[in-house]
């Protein structure tokens, strides 16, 4: 036995065989913010043969409040995540494969990586991405895991193809100004507590021991203690166009996708998002503006200060992103206040 | 009677953690449009339902007794 | 407002009042093995503005599986915890205040460390160290939180004096036998989830949000997916001797403290427990057994090689630690196996 | 009748996750004696007992249809 382990193979629900499987598979987590940065922490620490870790952005001061593999260092060399995750996880465990992909998990890479994977973990901070997981954990046959949190609530829930509903069945459309960290807050014990079920759910599946994994969707608000699980054998819908019979995978689809653009000759990037809506422009401003943000608008538009950039948003989800040519730094911004 | 009991932002938009109302013979989303108009609540389509502890779709018709329960779905990470 | 905790500001319970009495506070962790390295690396995250952690052992291969803040590298010079932790949490957050303590929580030493301090969290492995933690927050009316864990399972409970039951209304006695992560194993899911619960308790505690402290016991199962709050507002035990009228504090006498002696011109280490009791030898050695220990006996009592050590165990508890004439390390390896 | 649930090492040494047992007008002490001895449990005086999701001390009385549930505190850490 080694000794290393030793206290995991203890545990009778993973014991030497459940160990030999762990050290075996290769697990795939989307996003290395405050869920992805922990998760490869637990997986890393129990002895994954292989992981890979996708982010598009690099370390900033706000992240260090919960991102638990970064340090101040990082922030000053502004190491990209997924560079500044590989560091730290390779010196937790030198026997883990560690592969960091620094780049936007757009449905063309999720569809390149995901090929040997035996799991995989939501950490992404917005549902376009989690939709497109979603089909690719559909049509490749992978189980993953959703996890997501604001302020002091959170969630999650285990998705196996062909054995339970899938996210489109419950959500089915991409919601609109879903609450994110950068507009709810967020605390650190909410992102320990969705790891803490998500990486759970991935020891299960690793070890192969099905019947263990939760059939059921966990949210809880440990700020008002409540904890709540919601029985899903009644949620698949038949007629979803993920997992149902008739299945299109439609968030593979180009033409569902959030598209960005360099306006030409201008310092400017136009985001126009997949879901044609009507933002509640009022609401919007409120929220920023208590937020701290400086906010301007008219009924037809908001212009925020942030930064370095200003993002002006329509009322019906497209914005212009002022002040970067960067595609994926601009898709990063508008997805942090939008979801 | 019913006991409805709001999760995340709903709550703080209504105020407490749960209110009474008599949902019995209206459907999910009836209800919804209901508690949207009177309380101001953000756009609800996409909020999930649970009724006594089970998923619950848009057009299920809720009955006397019924827990509800509304959980917004996030998407920090 | 600081970029690094703007986050933590916008969650409604915290806010900006919230994070500048956070960074005015002081918190003590008790022990560094995983929940007090998980525990210490949020709150050092959160911007605590002093913390102080206690442990008496080093760092060894069999943590890495589940103790955050350590690396290889920790393993290989052999730190101790406490040191190992230090340098970690300073590169998480120079602004901390981090004081870390080499030595064995003993009610002498809570009661100097206690002194100025807002919030204990007990992050220790055995009923010993919590019952004298539970009478020095009695005593000198600091809060404290409860939090343990094995296998899958876990728990935690607040405790204000004054206010709740203590733990000495709960349990009475110390448990002898207690189920620790040298017996039972311990997966780090498990350890994650007592931490977020630990770590929002210690939030509310510091912002003085009271009216948000749980007031139930929580205790879990991730791999049985059983999550249960039991209410504590019957607990209360008046005749307790820890918080009622009557009170002596009998966790802070040396009479019911654990004993260790070198014994003369041995290499060995005698351990009387406090509390007199009968083990069942039978079923310690089938633990024993089923761990991969080998384990002789008698009906008087056990002989368990454990690596450079061998103990003997007496069937009221006594025990002779062999091969080594270190008291804490001594009392470290003993209280592994019997809690 | 009673609904009996068992945590950590004691469901493991019950192999049940809840027994269904008559323990109506007997304590909490009762109903633990009865057990260690009918399972082989193990020592059972530390263990915690909730009645219907409240701590129950050990010469609480047990009425027809509570639901009692036995915690183990455990010291890992």
């Amino acid at each position: 036995m080694n000794e290393r382990y030793s206290r995991q193979v203890l545990f009778p629900g993973i014991g030497k065989e459940g160990q030999a499987k762990i050290s075996s598979k290769h697990v795939l987590i989307i996003g290395a913010g405050a869920l992805g940065s922990g998760s490869a922490e637990v997986l890393t620490r129990a002895g994954v043969g292989k992981l890979t870790i996708v982010d598009r952005d690099y370390v900033e001061a706000s992240n260090l409040q919960r991102q638990q593999l970064y340090t101040e260092e990082d922030v000053a060399e502004k190491l990209p995540k997924a560079a500044a995750a590989e560091k730290r996880l390779k010196a937790i465990n030198s026997d883990v494969k560690i592969i960091s992909i620094i780049g936007d998990a757009t449905p063309e890479l999720l569809e390149d990586l995901v090929v040997g994977v035996d799991v995989m973990l939501d950490a992404t901070d917005n549902f376009e991405t989690r939709m497109a997981m979603n089909d690719v954990s559909q049509k490749y046959k992978i189980p993953w895991i959703y996890g997501a949190c604001v302020g002091s609530y959170g969630m999650s829930f285990s998705m196996i193809p062909g054995k339970t509903p899938c996210l489109n069945c419950l959500l089915r459309t991409i919601p609109l100004q879903g609450m994110t960290c950068d507009t709810g807050g967020i605390i650190s014990p909410t992102v320990q507590m969705v790891i803490a079920h998500q990486t759970a759910e991935a020891l299960k599946m690793l070890v192969e021991d099905w019947e263990s994994v939760r059939t059921s969707f966990v949210s809880f608000d440990l700020w008002r203690n409540q904890y709540t699980s919601m029985k899903m054998s009644k949620a698949k819908f038949p007629g979803c166009l993920s997992c149902g019979d008739e299945r299109t995978y439609p968030f593979l689809d180009h033409e569902n996708m959030t598209k960005t653009t360099v306006l030409c000759g201008r310092d400017t990037v136009q985001i126009r998002p997949s879901i044609k809506g009507e933002l509640s422009l009022d609401r919007l401003a409120g929220q920023l503006n208590s937020l701290g943000y400086t906010v301007k608008g008219n009924p037809y538009l908001l212009s925020v200060e942030m930064g370095k950039e200003r993002m002006v948003i329509f009322q019906d989800g497209r914005a212009l992103i002022h002040g970067t040519k960067d595609l994926t730094h601009a898709k990063s911004i508008y997805q942090r206040i939008l979801g | 009677m019913n006991k409805v009991l709001f999760f995340a932002h709903l709550r703080d938009a209504v105020g407490e953690e749960f209110l009474t109302v008599n949902a019995s013979g209206k459907t999910v989303a009836e209800l919804k449009a209901e508690l949207s108009a009177k309380y101001n609540l953000p756009k609800m389509e996409t909020i999930m339902t649970a009724i006594n502890e089970e998923f619950a779709s848009h057009d299920e018709v809720i009955r006397d007794g019924d827990e509800i329960a509304f959980i917004p779905p996030v998407s920090g990470g």
